[in-house]
């Protein structure tokens, strides 16, 4: 075994079961700490892929701004463990889970399918340059220029919305 | 005077007496009404005289007027002309029809006098004199349906002319009803005809008649003339559809006089008449009409022995006699059939005018159980009666005699005919002597039954003077037709109806020489039974009226068998009214409401049921529709994959 | 003998495995739960899933395409968690609840 | 320019009614509209050419270019009886809910000249989906006049009307998008005109349910028999009548049941003669059967309105029987009795509306001797009752008579049959007329506090022009046969091959001018 081997193995089966942790846990801020566990097991993944401009705004944005906004949240609303955490019915249940299951089967069977036609056998081994990140940069202030900017606008609009949201009293239910 | 001009005065003129009397129906005047009435009919009367020397004059084989007022309806081939045509044939008819109704009127002036719906009563009967000239002059089947459905709905009305009575109502609208079922076999016979020869006038189908006659039953031209001749027993109280005619009488009686005795209800004979080279063709439909007359006049006169009610007994006895008729047309003898028509026609009216006398003097009560010695209260009335009585029985030398003994010798003669025939025709003429006798002894003389509050008095002059006149055309009409025989005897007197007829009749075919023994003989024979009949009838009713009752005593199942009319009314409320009345009721609840109406509602509620389905799908909450989202994801891949 | 090249031999598909098998159960996590704070983390689960496969083929396929598309996958992710998270916010404030069946208003 | 006006100014008249400001004028205005409507349609008789069996006064316009849809107007000797019709009664109908009306008055007289639109256009359409859309037109104003005008229980009378109707037309839309798809395939462009449509060649396969003519035939036959309605569809029928008001009732029977029986005519037996030769069995037998099925459920209603709704269906299996017997005797007789039906009927109704102005109520039971009380009304509904039952000299002879012999001489067996209509038509009506008029007073009839009127001033207007037309088509029909004829023999004569030609407006001139010129 390779240490590349090594590495991506031990990878996924953190990321996979701190994802498992996230769903099974019934308290809500194990569930948020596992979830940070998550981030940062995919940021770990994309430094294996080399991209790693991304594992680290992976690192900034999600493990910090976003479950740092998460655990906030948590601790305002001061949430205890449930004693009801999944949802009720049996059939519903089944039906769900099974879903879950077949598609994750069905995706999994997709790939295995379809792996000799998605990039060829030949698969080169290493190809992004180390210096991904000034690709990176080139590239989005070009040729997504505009995608960059919209975005930029997307967020200024969801902070306005998201303080208003949280400023109004009783929210889309509020009574006048 | 042109023709057109005549003929419009002869029907137009009762159907502007309808429309005056028709419009001013509110004054209750009987005497205005019925003056403005009677003076349309004696127009009409007038005009039928103009139209008769009209014709008289001229040459014999060109004795007809054709008159078209418009063209009714054309339709691709059909063509139908509001034609009329006057030929020796209705000629007499219409003279009957105008000259008898005239008199009716007359009689009813006074007759309705007291009555506050005397307008509507007399517009109505000029309805009806419109209606029964539309039918007698119409050149084409269509145009006589015209007046046969027309003096249908005048009988309806007039039957159920005191329709505050339920009922009378009912009585008018049974006669309508069963008059509805002939027409509807009428129109059947029409269509058949139509189809056969491609027209509907009269003259047209009568020369299209093929020469020989057809022999199988299910010729269109045997069913034509079956389901016309259906159309007839209806119009003219044969079997099966007689029943309404005996209801009928709930009229005022100068209606059943007018409507149920001399016109309306010869319509059928008529029509048969009208259409014999073409009844002719068809010895099938003869047959049948022959036996059903037979039957009828039978039937008729059983029952007319044992009523109490005495328009009961003349609308029985008006059966019977139109079994005679159509027992005469029914072997050919159209001539004899049309002159017993005539015949009938006055002193049938005359004894339901004089029927009329007597109610009206009895205070509405028709029950005969409570006259009897009426002869010495009302002469002029029972004089009148007793022609007319003399005449219905065929006592010689008064018209019934002429008429009926020429029907009963061609029913026996006639290659059409049967002994069997004759020997039906001879038992009703004997029936009749007998019932007509007890009528007479029961009403006119023997004890007084009279009630003691009723004190019965002879009618006015305007009653009286019809009787007179009715009575001595009754007495005298037969003259007219005199058998070969008896003129032979008397010194050649010419058959002059029968003459005057040869353009529009054909004779029957194959008829062999008339043997003038056998000829006496049948005429004594039927004469003599009947005036036994008659005489044992004068016995029992006069001499001993204790006789009646002992008899019926003995008989009494068949007494209240034959008494009750042979329960054909009941028969056919069992088996026809409620059945129908039923089955429509459960079609209506089983089939209409319950079935093909909720037949609808199971498809409402199967798509009712599928969207209360798919609605349980949308519970609002948001994992369910992830979960959809999840499974159309599963699927959607599942279908490229397995693709 | 076992062939183990599937373990030591790592490519695309081992990527791809990872990102499904994290992508289900973070779909899992949206089907079952019932906290809508821990449905959103769910949802932020798949985006990231989504996330690994997009840096993976860019690797593979030598394109930078799928790092930029990455790149705004997580800008949105971001956004969505900040409404998602006022949302919850606002309907705590007005319910005192976040149990995702106590909102079934949408109900036909 | 004539029938554009004709069919459109009633929309301008529902304006007028709308926004008028005055409402004791409002009903003389509405007659005096409707008036200048009738007055309108009766020009056309001096413009139409009834020798010609062409398609006359026609007005074509493009609409919708793509896909052949065409604002198109004209008219035949089929249609024009069935205009007069329409403009004829609603006069009347007007005077006749002069005081059965009370509340929405506006809404009402907008209601009746919006459908009066849709009921013309119906007529007069020869675009396909030109007359699609009048066809479903009509539809809206009749559902608001029994939805809010109606008895108690109208809103499933409502219900049930349109979604019956709607079931049908559905159906047919689809028959003619098909259709028009089929013109395309046909003759290149796209096109929904009617003349187009006679000019396809549809195959036929017999006794093939699953064939393509077949299906159309069926598609479009279903539309129009249940807005006839034909035998099994009638149940719409008597609950809309029973709570339809008066006007809407006489409107509902009068005029919009032939907009069934004029689409079987006009569409689908021309369109499709071959199917409808082979089915025609199916349509005689249902005919037959709703004939005797409707008098005999006829004879056992309680309820006088209902009494007369399934008389209607009775009457119309007459005229389906007509139709199909495929002569011109059997067609000119089913044209006949649509008139005939929308006079008496409607005429019934109107009656029927009077009493129960009076009585409130329809319950025959609770009538009796009303002849004694009201005579002018009981001789006015026993001259329509003569016309419903057809006795000669009144307009329903005519049309029964001609009905009958064309069925007896194209299929007898249905005639022997349907005769019985005959008779079992006299015993529900004169069994009603003497249950409600004759006998003893009824309870209804003998209460003092009270006292019935007669017939007013008004209803003598509304009954004397029906009780005029009832004679007048029955003692000369010719009249009325003179300008459909030409129309009818064309339809029977070249049924397989049916072409409905376009008369130039002008030619008439043009002709006239060129003898002048000679």
């Amino acid at each position: 075994m390779n240490p590349e081997a090594f590495l991506f193995w031990f990878l996924s089966i953190v990321t996979v079961s701190a994802g498992l942790a996230v769903v099974l846990l019934t308290n809500p801020i194990y569930a948020a700490l596992s979830l940070a566990m998550t981030m940062v097991g995919v940021a770990a993944v994309f430094v294996t892929l080399n991209a790693y401009f991304l594992a680290g705004v992976q690192l900034i944005v999600y493990a910090g701004a976003v479950m740092v906004l998460f655990v906030m949240v948590l601790m305002l609303f001061d949430l205890k463990a449930e004693i009801q955490a999944f949802s009720r019915g049996n059939l519903s249940g089944f039906l769900k889970i099974g879903s879950v299951a077949m598609l994750g089967g069905l995706i999994i069977g997709a790939i295995v399918m379809s792996s000799n036609s998605l990039l060829g056998n030949n698969l080169p081994d290493l190809v992004v340059e180390a210096d991904g990140s000034k690709q990176l940069g080139k590239l989005l202030f070009s040729k997504y220029l505009f995608g960059f900017e919209a975005l930029g606008v997307l967020l200024m609009v969801v902070a306005v919305g998201a303080v208003a949201l949280a400023r109004s009293k009783g929210g889309t239910h509020a009574k006048h | 005077m042109s023709h057109q001009l005549l003929i419009s005065t002869l029907i137009l003129s009762p159907l502007i007496g309808f429309l005056i009397n028709g419009l001013r129906y509110k004054r209750h005047s009987a005497n205005v009404a019925g003056g403005v009435a009677t003076a349309a009919a004696a127009i009409s009367f007038l005009s039928a005289i103009l139209i008769f020397m009209e014709l008289l004059a001229m040459p014999k084989e060109g004795r007809q007027i054709a008159v078209n007022f418009f063209e009714w309806m054309t339709v691709a081939s059909l063509k139908i002309n509001m034609g009329f045509l006057v030929d020796p044939l209705n000629v007499i008819m219409i003279l009957i029809i105008t000259g008898v109704g005239s008199l009716i009127h007359l009689f009813s002036v006074s007759y309705m006098h007291h009555d506050e719906g005397a307008a509507k009563y007399f517009a109505y009967l000029n309805l009806f004199l419109f209606n029964m000239l539309v039918l007698v002059l119409g050149d084409n089947l269509l145009v006589m349906f015209v007046g046969w459905e027309g003096v249908g709905l005048c009988s309806y009305l007039l039957i159920g002319f005191w329709f505050k009575d339920s009922d009378k109502a009912a009585a008018g609208m049974k006669a309508f009803v069963t008059n509805r079922v002939g027409d509807a076999a009428f129109l059947l016979g029409m269509f058949l005809l139509f189809v056969s020869f491609g027209t509907l006038n009269f003259q047209e189908i009568n020369n299209m008649v093929p020469a020989d006659p057809t022999f199988s039953w299910l010729s269109p031209l045997t069913l034509g003339t079956l389901f016309l001749f259906i159309g007839a027993t209806g119009k003219s109280a044969q079997i099966p559809l007689y029943v309404w005619l005996p209801d009928a009488m709930a009229g005022p009686t100068p209606v059943s006089a007018l409507i149920h005795a001399a016109t309306m209800v010869t319509a059928g004979v008529y029509m048969i008449i009208r259409l014999n080279p073409l009844f002719l063709h068809t010895p099938n439909t003869m047959l049948v009409i022959a036996i059903i007359g037979g039957l009828t006049a039978v039937m008729a006169a059983s029952i007319g022995l044992t009523q109490w009610d005495i328009k009961k007994v003349l609308a029985y006895s008006t059966v019977s006699q139109l079994g005679y008729m159509f027992l005469a047309v029914g072997v050919g003898a159209f001539t004899a059939g049309l002159f017993h028509l005539m015949t009938h026609a006055f002193f049938k009216a005359l004894m339901f005018l004089g029927s009329g006398s007597v109610i009206h003097a009895m205070h509405e009560e028709q029950d005969i159980r409570k006259m009897g010695g009426l002869k010495k209260h009302m002469p002029i009335t029972h004089f009148t009666f007793l022609i007319g009585w003399l005449a219905i029985i065929g006592m010689p030398p008064f018209s019934g005699f002429f008429s009926k003994d020429e029907i009963l010798w061609l029913s026996f003669h006639s290659p059409l005919g049967h002994p069997a025939l004759w020997a039906l025709g001879a038992v009703g003429a004997v029936m009749t002597a007998f019932y007509m006798t007890r009528l007479m002894a029961l009403t006119f003389w023997g004890k007084s039954r009279v009630p003691q509050d009723v004190h019965p008095h002879e009618s006015p002059a305007l009653m009286t003077i019809p009787l007179i006149v009715l009575a001595i055309l009754s007495a005298f009409a037969g003259w007219l037709g005199v058998p070969h025989v008896i003129g032979a005897a008397l010194g050649h007197l010419p058959n002059i109806l029968a003459e005057f007829l040869s353009l529009n009749i054909k004779p029957i075919p194959n008829l062999a020489e008339a043997n003038v023994t056998t000829e006496i003989i049948l005429m004594s024979v039927s004469v003599g039974f009947a005036l036994i009949s008659a005489a044992l009838a004068y016995h029992m009713y006069v001499r001993n009226p204790e006789l009646p009752g002992k008899f019926t005593e003995k008989v009494k199942g068949l007494h209240n068998f034959v008494y009750n009319k042979y329960f054909v009314d009941e028969a056919y409320e069992g088996s026809i009214i409620q059945p129908l009345v039923q089955t429509s009721k459960s079609i209506w609840f089983y089939v209409d409401v319950n079935f093909i109406d909720k037949a609808t509602y199971w498809i409402s509620d199967i798509i009712k049921g599928g969207g209360s389905l798919v609605r349980s799908l949308q519970n609002g909450n948001l994992q369910t529709y992830a979960m959809y989202v999840a499974i159309g994801l599963v699927m959607t891949l599942t279908f490229i994959l397995v693709r | 003998m076992l062939n183990t090249d599937i373990f030591t031999q790592i490519g695309l598909n081992h990527y791809l495995f990872l990102s499904a098998i994290l992508f289900v159960i973070g779909m899992a996590g949206v089907l079952l739960r019932r906290n809508a704070i821990v449905l959103l983390m769910s949802i932020e689960l798949m985006l990231n899933a989504v996330n690994i496969s997009f840096v993976a083929f860019s690797k593979y396929s030598g394109k930078m395409e799928g790092q930029i598309m990455v790149f705004f996958v997580m800008t949105i992710a971001a956004a969505e968690a900040a409404v998602g998270l006022a949302l919850a916010v606002t309907i705590f404030k007005r319910f005192r609840e976040v149990n995702i069946r106590f909102f079934e208003h949408l109900k036909g | 320019m004539l029938l554009s006006s004709l069919v459109f100014l009633p929309i301008l008249f529902a304006l007028i009614m709308v926004v008028w400001p005055n409402k004791t004028t409002l009903r003389p205005l509405a007659l005096g509209l409707s008036l200048i409507q009738f007055a309108l349609s009766l020009t056309i008789f001096w413009k139409f050419d009834p020798s010609s069996s062409a398609l006359q006064l026609v007005e074509k316009y493009p609409w919708i270019e793509r896909f052949g849809v065409n604002y198109y107007l004209g008219i035949d000797g089929i249609s024009l009886w069935l205009v007069i019709l329409t403009t004829f009664l609603l006069p009347i109908i007007i005077v006749g809910s002069w005081q059965a009306i009370e509340d929405r008055v506006k809404g009402f007289h907008a209601a009746l000249f919006v459908l009066q639109t849709a009921m013309l256009g119906t007529f007069l359409a020869i675009d396909a989906i030109f007359f699609y859309i009048f066809w479903e037109l009509s539809l809206v104003p009749m559902y608001f006049m029994i939805g809010i005008w109606g008895g108690s229980r109208r809103i499933y009378a409502t219900i049930k009307f349109f979604i019956y109707t709607m079931v049908g037309s559905v159906l047919m839309l689809v028959a003619i998008i098909y259709m028009m798809f089929l013109t395309q395939e046909a003759f290149g462009t796209m096109s929904a005109s009617l003349i187009d449509f006679y000019r396809l060649d549809i195959p036929f396969i017999a006794g093939q349910f699953f064939s393509l003519q077949t299906l159309l035939f069926f598609a479009f036959a279903l539309a129009f028999a249940i807005k006839v309605p034909v035998w099994p569809f009638h149940t719409w029928l008597p609950d809309a009548h029973v709570e339809a008001p008066t006007p809407g009732s006489v409107i509902l029977a009068g005029v919009m049941l032939k907009m069934g029986t004029y689409g079987l005519m006009r569409w689908t037996i021309p369109l499709f003669p071959e199917a409808a030769e082979y089915w025609a069995w199916l349509f005689l037998l249902v005919a037959v059967v709703g004939i005797v099925y409707g008098a005999v459920v006829a004879m056992v209603q309680p309820d006088i309105k209902k009494l007369v709704a399934y008389s209607s269906v009775s009457h119309m299996g007459y005229i389906v029987l007509g139709l199909f017997a495929f002569n011109e005797t059997g067609m000119t007789g089913g044209l006949y009795q649509m008139l005939n039906h929308g006079i008496s009927t409607g005429a019934l109704f109107l009656l029927v509306g009077m009493i129960y102005e009076r009585t409130h109520s329809r319950e025959i039971s609770k009538y009796g001797g009303l002849a004694g009380v009201l005579p002018f009304f009981t001789i006015a509904f026993f001259i329509v009752t003569l016309s419903s039952i057809a006795v000669p000299l009144t307009n329903g002879f005519v049309g029964e008579f001609l009905i009958l012999l064309g069925t007896f001489q194209a299929n007898p067996g249905f005639a022997y049959v349907a005769v019985s209509g005959v008779v079992l038509g006299a015993v529900y009506m004169l069994w009603m007329f003497k249950r409600v008029f004759f006998g003893p007073k009824g309870e209804l009839v003998k209460d003092e506090s009270h006292p019935l009127h007669d017939l007013s001033p008004r209803e003598f207007a509304v009954l004397i022009p029906m009780g005029v037309m009832i004679f007048w088509m029955g003692l000369f029909p010719n009249h009325f046969f003179h300008w459909s004829n030409a129309s009818i023999k064309h339809l029977v004569e070249s049924r397989s091959n049916y072409i409905l030609t376009v008369k130039d407006t002008n030619t008439k001139t043009q002709s006239a001018a060129l003898v002048e010129g000679e």
